[in-house]
């Protein structure tokens, strides 16, 4: 009895032991990045930590143009007989100059407020008063050397006064803040579109972004990775970042034809963090792809252990000749080589977070705007399409559009091995097998309008063997945007093209057709 | 019937309910948020102050003021001679697309594999990845027209070292439509889609670390390779595989040795040593023609592409 | 602790008469793993389908646990399967959850518990006869199991585990692109099928013999306890119904592997594979699907039926209130049951005028369903009642199929089913109907057939303990999904809240939760007694219930062929508190009549007053 | 201990009772329209609706007495029992006279449930008795796929056609319709069996691959209705949240127009000059 009895209590106990220890959830690395020498790779690492953080403990690193919600505020009331306080009564939205007399301004001169929402876990920095300039509490004593890690844990409105409200913080200050000293809280889009990509975008798109989450083995076409910060679907320049707006339009609208889904429902704010958080994660993704491509030349572990090989035998000579005081020791000549990645690794850090904030400067992006309006759809317009489709779209779309041309029969060279893939067909920049769309059902996985059709015609689409057409229809770029629509025209009418002639040629050709009449996106 | 057992499941279901709602129970995912400036403060943590010269392109050298410059000249040869010849890529006639105008008179002959009859690897990049100091920025930039030919369904040349910033005039030749697309690691991509004697150009912002491809979407085997460098120390061998660099500084040089058909570079860190003004470093550099099939081979991903069917 | 009954002969005496038994000592392995003995049969299954429950429960436990706190870290699985996530599970995990919940319990648990365990061990004992027809074919539904359980088992580990509900609609079981990662899980599972088809088979075809060619002298139909009558009625169910449910499954196996169409219309997409080629109709799964699967829903319910009308006369003392409109009433049932499939479909798109027909006959349903419950509680009227853990799980089920069996006419009814169709209220019915009816009816089963199965008592505080806490926890769990329901939450929905009409639920499902994790736990003591009890608790006589039927007659635990003298019955199963029973208020089966007095000559099958 | 065990089992009934009682207060209830704390709460948005909300209470009424006098009598025997301890049990074999009774009673009241639904049924699911003025017109083509439903509809002014129109306007997870006036829609699968369910309107229909099933009913007030799936469809079953917008009438044809400006946007035209038709 006594055997049953400690048998039952110990597997209680190994029950409970597990759920005591929750694990985070964590970023993964690049593969390249896991293929770099070990010292260099956790300094790449340990960079990156830094900079963004992890999905536990965010970094809202305010160089990269993320918008990452701030609400400014300042103390109202510090209860007096407290020599050091945690909490504190503040209010929210009259900061500094800014008159917050209207709610619906929207040129973001209003500054917004907390209203009920959870504030808990956000970093607060001080504007003025003496914890002001950047300066980080730590355990009651003031650096000024290191930036603000100080945390709110809660924050509760009074139910009376606006956006007054008592707000605690996870760290002591001692002494504490003056009454009106100002504030900001930020972070709070970052923190909600950390909770809502959770929720709804991480089991396919994977917690780094990566397009590998547990379910993403499942689905065809595999899920996007933002990390090289490749958008298929935008209205910019190719060689852009996709505006904000473009990110909304993906997640509003869904990509038909695809398992990603259409989020329309989700609210303004929802929406708003969730394409913030993605294109954090996106940053994120890219500045380590960046950093490792200047390390990975000559720190990838064969190609290091090779150099230390070399370094130590040309360290011997050295040594012999006498220009070298000590001998070296594969030991020594490592530490000196990984010494220069480190002292070089903020320098490539810098530059590459600067190119990378350029790139996604709304400023730095170029919307592609057609020079002409539509062309009317009618039967010369499309006729004139239906030329250049045969000479410019027919190798991959097919001359029926039924995305069977003769490129699906070429092989690829792929990038990365330099050497042909496998199989025939074509593969995307992810190293994916994808085809030419099948014009003839009627699904646009960009969008259906007649601007977003144009777009991948004139920009063609990122990261795939699409390739952009402006400028090549006519040297007149008018007269090229006009060609454009024409061929936009004659894809529109493609699904309805193919319908209407008997069924019989075609089908017999595909097998499958009689049945796929354009279905209904 | 002792009272004892009655109570022991009690005790273990108190233990188990306990036990897990103190631990998963409202467990909140949500993150802690840090703040990062902009601007990192006047002394970042790391203590190395970054000293090293040439990081940003753009930088002007000062001119040298010591030493001299030297020249680095050799051949590229396969060891033990020749490796067997590559495959036509597109034999005559038998083009998967325009077969009108690609391959129509002869075979398009694989050019990522040049040896010429003695041995002489052509189209291999020697170059250093930093400019030295004490270099010379005015090399190389006399002003030599760069152009991208599309002839034929293949690219012309094959192989190119540019200065970032100095732009490639790029064409098509050909009668069929063609585009020029790069994918550069660190820089700007760029693609372009020509019809017959449409050109654009194509200029690179950044410098690379190795040699970037540059490939037709609308006929897959088209490549060629360019590397852009912010300093004139790189250059291609010849189709005999000799090349020549000259102007180097005086000091010790490590290049860059690197061939296409290598997943990684022949040799990454070749050293040179410059003694004295006027130096001619004379090297033979021996690869082995194992190193130049390894491409591809077992670093293949295979793709897969039915779901479980 | 129930008196031992002094009458009763003790063991010792039983193996000297019953010398065949004696004659020849079996091996370990013939004796209790390979075994043809029924009763060891019956307790194989038993004990496989008991932690099969604690599976199930397991499963449940972590559906439940999405529902109360979704997308957060799940214990134990979540975080050493999804750690990168931390520990957050990811939808089709969940869909895998919950079609895996269902498929252990029904087919694991459920049915093998009924006619497994209990069919098994008491078909014998209960008609007289010294084991079944068919011993080796016995063993063998047995031992077919366990290629289920291995299949069902491989089918977590392939892919990402079977995801289409243990319905298996068509398309989504049907395509392999369409539940992506299902792929050969759903094989897997549609094999593990077959083989429980096959099982289930087997018995119920030796179910049917026995009964109907092995009763003892005397043992006229109406003279069979209702246990018989529903293991009976059961096994014909099974016996016309599984084929049906098998041939469906090879034909969608035949869509899945061999190319056939049979549920496949032409020019589906789904995940960018090729539009399929059909001509097939998915809604022919689903009238095959419910044909079966409806009297399987009877073949889950009419075993405890009769186990607790036979538990209640016992505990209270008292005949079975009308006997003969019972059995009469289970036949309904299963003659009802057998045209009722198509209430599941009434938002299937399927003609309206089958809907009405049906709804008709679900109605109908109802009526043998209202006639049992109230001859259960005209049972309890007037009774001597024992209130021990038998009658208490007894008592919960007659109270737990009155809510299912109510909250069944919602569904019944077809315009309220068009709202209440896959929402949680049809969830709440079927958990009251198959949970809250017949797992109480098992509970009270096991402590009540246990001194015959082991020569011991069970704990009987432990017993009411488990009770108590399963009781509260099962409410509390089931009840407030009739509020969800009513509320409109779909069932299989990972993350309801994402609706903002559900949103405010969230608490409420966190309630029922912990309710779900009390019910857990309370599992354990049910083990824990079963454990302890089989090898340390009280040993009993031969009767230890004062009950009348055959089986208590026979030593416990009864030897090889059951008993020690040929039973010959005499009378019906329930005549408890009989004027003729002297001192005693029960008089078994085998009892000779007395004598003296003239009414009580071998009892006339027509017992209705 | 014996009455504690007959008052645990009629314990747990008044806590049934009294939660089903409290529910519409506590938002257990019926989804209305609009917020919980509206006034509408709980009420269906559709005639048809209506009456399946009637209905509901009815056999809500029937059932809670048949529970109530169950577990009464249930109660009953069980306190009896408990008080008679010792005694010998009534010795019964049952009763012909109950037996008849208790088969007739609910015979009729399960007759009278089932006639007296049929005409809910037939006005929503029998074709010929769909009001004709949705039959004409139906608004929209519903298509449901994975995991989200996509919507068509015919241009402004032109009838809906089973097959797509290259004018037709197309949206996702966002039904509009006219209110008051009997709406139909045709409901397709584009893969798997999905269901159309919009808890507010008490509206459910099975969506099946290869078929076209007409679905109709009418809002009579103007608002945001949820739409969701209630049929397992895969791993993103509960990801298929959408809405039915419910507007007058002029608003509707006016949403077509604005939708129709912005499926035909190119980027260059003003999108407020709304009759820049190109078609």
């Amino acid at each position: 009895m006594r055997v049953l009895q400690l048998l039952i209590l110990t597997l209680a106990f190994a029950a409970c032991l597990p759920g005591c220890d929750p694990p985070e959830s964590t970023f993964v690395y690049n593969t390249k990045t896991e293929e770099l020498t070990r010292d260099v790779g956790s300094a790449v690492k340990e960079r990156l930590d830094g900079d963004f953080g992890s999905p536990k403990n965010s970094v809202a690193w305010l160089r990269m143009p993320v918008d990452y919600g701030t609400f400014k505020g300042e103390v109202v009331e510090v209860d007096e007989d407290a020599s050091s306080a945690y909490q504190f009564r503040v209010k929210f939205g009259s900061n500094g100059d800014e008159e917050t007399d209207g709610e619906d301004e929207e040129d973001g001169q209003a500054s917004p407020t907390p209203g009920e929402m959870n504030l808990a876990g956000l970093a607060i920095i001080w504007k003025s008063g003496d914890y002001a300039g950047g300066s980080q509490i730590d355990g009651g004593k003031r650096d000024g050397e290191k930036l603000a890690t100080l945390q709110v844990a809660a924050w509760s409105k009074d139910e009376e006064n606006g956006e007054e409200g008592l707000l605690s913080l996870r760290q002591l200050m001692d002494p504490p803040p003056a009454v009106g000293d100002t504030f900001e809280i930020v972070g709070h889009k970052l923190s909600f579109g950390r909770q809502l990509y959770a929720a709804h975008c991480q089991h396919c798109h994977g917690t780094s972004g990566d397009g590998a989450g547990p379910t993403a083995e499942y689905l065809n076409p595999r899920p996007r990775d933002y990390r090289p910060g490749k958008f298929k679907f935008q209205s910019t320049l190719k060689t852009n970042r996709p505006t904000d707006g473009d990110l909304q339009r993906i997640i509003k609208k869904g990509i038909p034809g695809t398992y990603m889904p259409s989020f329309l429902l989700l609210e303004d704010d929802e929406m708003d963090s969730i394409v913030q958080y993605v294109k954090w994660l996106s940053m994120r993704g890219e500045y380590e792809i960046k950093l490792v491509t200047q390390l990975y030349f000559d720190y990838e572990k064969v190609v290091f252990d090779e150099a230390v090989e070399s370094a130590l035998e040309d360290g011997l000579e050295e040594f012999e000749d006498g220009t070298r005081d000590e001998k070296p020791t594969k030991r020594s000549i490592q530490d000196e080589l990984i010494e220069t990645a480190n002292a070089d690794l903020p320098d490539i850090a810098e530059q590459e977070s600067n190119v990378l904030k350029d790139a996604w400067t709304k400023e730095n992006m170029t919307v592609v705007v057609p020079l002409v309006a539509r062309t009317p759809d009618t039967a010369e317009s499309r006729a004139r399409g239906r030329v250049l489709y045969v000479q410019n779209c027919a190798a991959c779309h097919g001359a029926t559009g039924r995305g069977d041309g003769e490129q699906v029969n070429a092989y690829m060279v792929n990038d990365q091995t330099r050497e042909k893939y496998p199989e025939p067909g074509l593969f995307d920049d992810w190293g994916q097998s994808i085809k030419p769309r099948n014009l003839t059902r009627g699904i646009y996985r960009g969008g259906r309008r007649p601007i977003d059709l144009f777009r991948r015609v004139f920009e063609g689409i990122n990261g795939t063997p699409m390739p952009p057409f402006k400028g090549k229809f006519d040297n007149d770029k008018k007269i090229n945007d006009a060609r454009t629509w024409d061929l936009v025209n004659y894809i529109y009418h493609i699904p309805f093209e193919s319908r209407g002639k008997s069924a019989g040629d075609s089908a017999t050709k595909h097998g499958r057709t009689a049945a796929s009449t354009p279905s209904t996106r | 019937m002792k009272h004892v057992k009655v109570y022991l499941p009690i005790a273990v279901a108190a233990l188990l309910l306990a036990g897990v709602s103190g631990c998963g129970g409202g467990a909140t995912d949500v993150p802690t948020i840090t703040v990062k400036p902009a601007e990192e403060a006047a002394s970042p943590s790391t203590d190395v102050t970054p000293t090293n010269g040439a990081k940003t392109p753009g930088v002007v050298e000062p001119p040298p003021t010591t030493g001299g410059f030297g020249t680095f000249m050799g051949r590229v040869v396969i060891k033990g001679g020749g490796v067997e010849s590559r495959p036509a890529l597109v034999l005559k006639g038998k083009a998967a697309l325009d077969p009108a105008v690609c391959a129509a008179t002869a075979d398009i002959p694989d050019q990522s594999l040049l040896v010429s009859a003695d041995g002489g690897l052509a189209n291999v990049f020697v170059f250093l990845k930093k400019a030295p100091k004490n270099g010379k920025d005015s090399l190389g930039t006399e002003a030599e027209v760069l152009l991208l030919d599309q002839q034929g369904c293949i690219f012309e040349p094959h192989a190119m070292v540019v200065r970032t910033g100095t732009p490639i005039t790029v064409k098509n030749s050909d009668s069929k439509p063609h585009n020029v697309k790069t994918k550069p690691a660190l820089g700007q991509p760029y693609d372009k889609s020509l019809n017959q004697n449409q050109t654009g150009e194509l200029v690179y912002d950044r410098p690379e670390p190795v040699p970037v491809g540059v490939e037709c979407n609308f006929h897959t085997w088209m490549r060629a390779y360019q590397l852009p460098l912010d300093h004139p120390y790189g250059v291609i061998t010849k189709a005999d595989g000799s090349f020549e660099i000259p102007n180097l500084p005086v000091g010790t040089h490590q290049f860059v040795i690197w061939h296409e058909r290598s997943t990684r570079s022949l040799f990454s860190r070749f050293k040179v040593k410059i003694k004295s003004d006027g130096d001619v470093v004379k090297e033979t550099i021996e690869v082995e023609a194992a190193k130049l099939t390894d491409v591809g081979g077992a670093k293949t991903k295979t793709i897969k592409l039915s779901l479980n069917r | 602790m129930s008196t031992i009954n002094p009458a009763s002969t003790p063991n010792a005496l039983a193996h000297a008469v019953h010398g065949e038994a004696a004659h020849h000592e079996l091996s370990f392995v013939r004796k209790y793993i390979f075994s043809t003995d029924h009763k060891m049969i019956g307790i194989q299954f038993l004990i496989t389908t008991l932690l099969m429950l604690m599976v199930g429960g397991a499963l449940a436990l972590a559906v439940r646990w999405q529902l109360a706190y979704p997308w957060k870290t799940m214990p134990i699985v979540g975080e050493l399967l999804f750690a990168q996530q931390g520990g957050q599970i990811t939808p089709e995990f969940y869909t895998m959850l919950f079609t895996m919940h269902a498929t252990v319990m029904i087919f694991l648990v459920v049915i093998p518990v009924l006619a497994g365990a209990y069919g098994n061990f008491c078909i014998p004992l209960m008609i007289g006869a010294d084991d079944m027809a068919f011993p080796t074919l016995n063993m063998l539904s047995y031992w077919f199991m366990w290629p289920a359980i291995a299949c069902f088992g491989t089918s977590f580990f392939v892919g990402g585990g079977p995801a289409s509900g243990w319905t298996s609609y068509p398309l989504l079981a049907d395509l392999y692109e369409a539940a992506p990662g299902s792929g050969w899980a759903q094989n897997f599972w549609l094999l593990g099928v077959t083989f429980i088809g096959f099982s289930s088979m087997m018995g119920s075809i030796n179910y049917l013999t026995t009964i109907i060619n092995m009763r003892a002298p005397g043992m006229t139909l109406f003279r069979m306890p209702m246990t018989i009558w529903g293991m009976f009625i059961t096994a014909i169910l099974q016996a016309f119904a599984l084929p049906v449910l098998t041939a469906a499954g090879f034909m969608q196996v035949g869509d899945r592997l061999f190319g056939t169409v049979f549920f496949i219309p032409s020019g589906v997409v789904v995940n960018n594979a090729a539009p399929t080629i059909g001509g097939g109709q998915p809604l022919l799964w689903q009238h095959l699907f419910w044909f079966y699967s409806h009297p399987a829903v009877y073949i889950m319910l009419l075993p405890a039926m009769g186990m607790v009308s036979d538990m209640l006369a016992t505990m209270c003392r008292k005949p079975l209130f009308g006997y003969k409109p019972m059995v009469y009433a289970m036949a309904a049932i299963a003659g009802l049951g057998f045209i009722v499939w198509g209430h599941h479909m009434f938002t299937s798109g399927m003609n309206p005028a089958l809907g009405m027909t049906f709804m008709i006959s679900t109605m109908m349903i109802a009526l043998p369903s209202a006639i049992k419950t109230f001859n259960w509680i005209g049972t309890i009227w007037g009774g001597n009642i024992r209130f021990n853990t038998v009658f208490l799980n007894c008592v919960a089920f007659v109270s737990m199929f009155i809510v299912g069996g109510l909250s069944g006419i919602f569904m019944a009814a077809v315009p309220t089913d068009i709202y209440f169709h896959d929402t949680y209220f049809i969830v709440a019915h079927f958990h009251y109907v198959l949970f809250g009816a017949t797992l109480f009816g098992v509970f009270g089963a096991i402590v009540y057939w246990f001194p015959k199965m082991f020569g011991r008592m069970m704990n009987e505080k432990l017993g009411k303990l488990h009770f108590v806490l399963t009781f509260i926890g099962f409410n509390g769990t089931f009840f407030p999904m009739h509020m969800l329901g009513i509320a409109g939450m779909p069932r299989r929905y990972a993350d309801p809240y994402l609706h903002p009409y559900l949103e405010h639920l969230q608490p409420m499902n966190l309630i029922m939760t912990w309710f779900a994790i009390l019910m857990g736990v309370a599992q354990f003591v049910l083990l824990a007694n079963f454990a302890y009890s089989m090898f340390l608790g009280p040993k009993c006589g031969r009767n230890p219930w004062d009950a009348n039927s055959l089986e208590w007659s026979a030593p416990s635990p009864p030897g090889h062929g059951n008993f020690d003298i040929p039973p010959v019955i005499y009378r019906g199963p329930y005549e408890f508190s009989s004027p003729l029973s002297g001192d005693k208020d029960f008089l078994m089966q085998t009892e000779p009549p007395v004598t003296d007095n003239v009414n009580d000559t071998p009892p006339e099958p027509d017992d209705t007053a | 201990m014996r009455y504690f065990w007959a008052a645990f089992f009629m314990f747990w009934p008044i806590v049934a009772i009294v939660i089903f009682t409290i529910s519409p207060a506590m938002n257990w209830w019926f989804p209305g329209a609009g917020d919980p704390d509206s006034l509408t709460k709980g009420q269906s948005m559709t005639p048809l609706g209506v009456d399946i909300d009637n209905l509901f209470y009815l056999i809500l009424i029937i059932t809670s007495v048949v529970f109530v006098l169950t577990h009464i009598a249930l109660g009953y025997v069980l306190f009896r029992g408990a008080r008679d301890e010792g005694k010998k049990a009534l010795f019964s074999h049952g009763s012909h006279a109950l037996e008849v009774m208790w088969t007739i009673v609910p015979t009729g009241i399960l007759i009278f449930i089932s006639l007296y639904q049929l005409d809910v049924w037939r006005k929503f699911r029998v074709m010929s008795s769909f009001p004709e003025a949705a039959v004409e017109a139906p608004v929209a083509e519903v298509t449901a796929r994975q995991f989200e439903w996509r919507i068509r509809y015919p241009a402004p002014g032109k009838k809906l056609q089973l097959k797509p129109q290259p004018d037709d306007l197309y949206t996702v997870n966002d039904l509009h319709v006219p209110t008051n006036r009997p709406v139909m829609i045709q409901l397709r699968s584009e893969d798997v069996q999905h269901s159309f369910f919009a808890p507010q309107l008490r509206v459910k229909q099975d969506a099946l691959p290869g078929q076209v099933i007409p679905v109709w009913f009418e809002v009579t007030q103007a608002g945001h209705y949820q739409l969701t799936c209630a049929e397992l469809c895969g791993w993103g079953h509960y990801k298929m949240k959408a809405r039915i917008v419910a507007e007058p009438q002029t608003q509707f044809g006016k949403y077509l127009h604005d939708l129709r400006n912005e499926q035909n946007d190119d980027g260059v035209q003003d999108k407020k000059s709304g009759d820049a038709d190109d078609e």
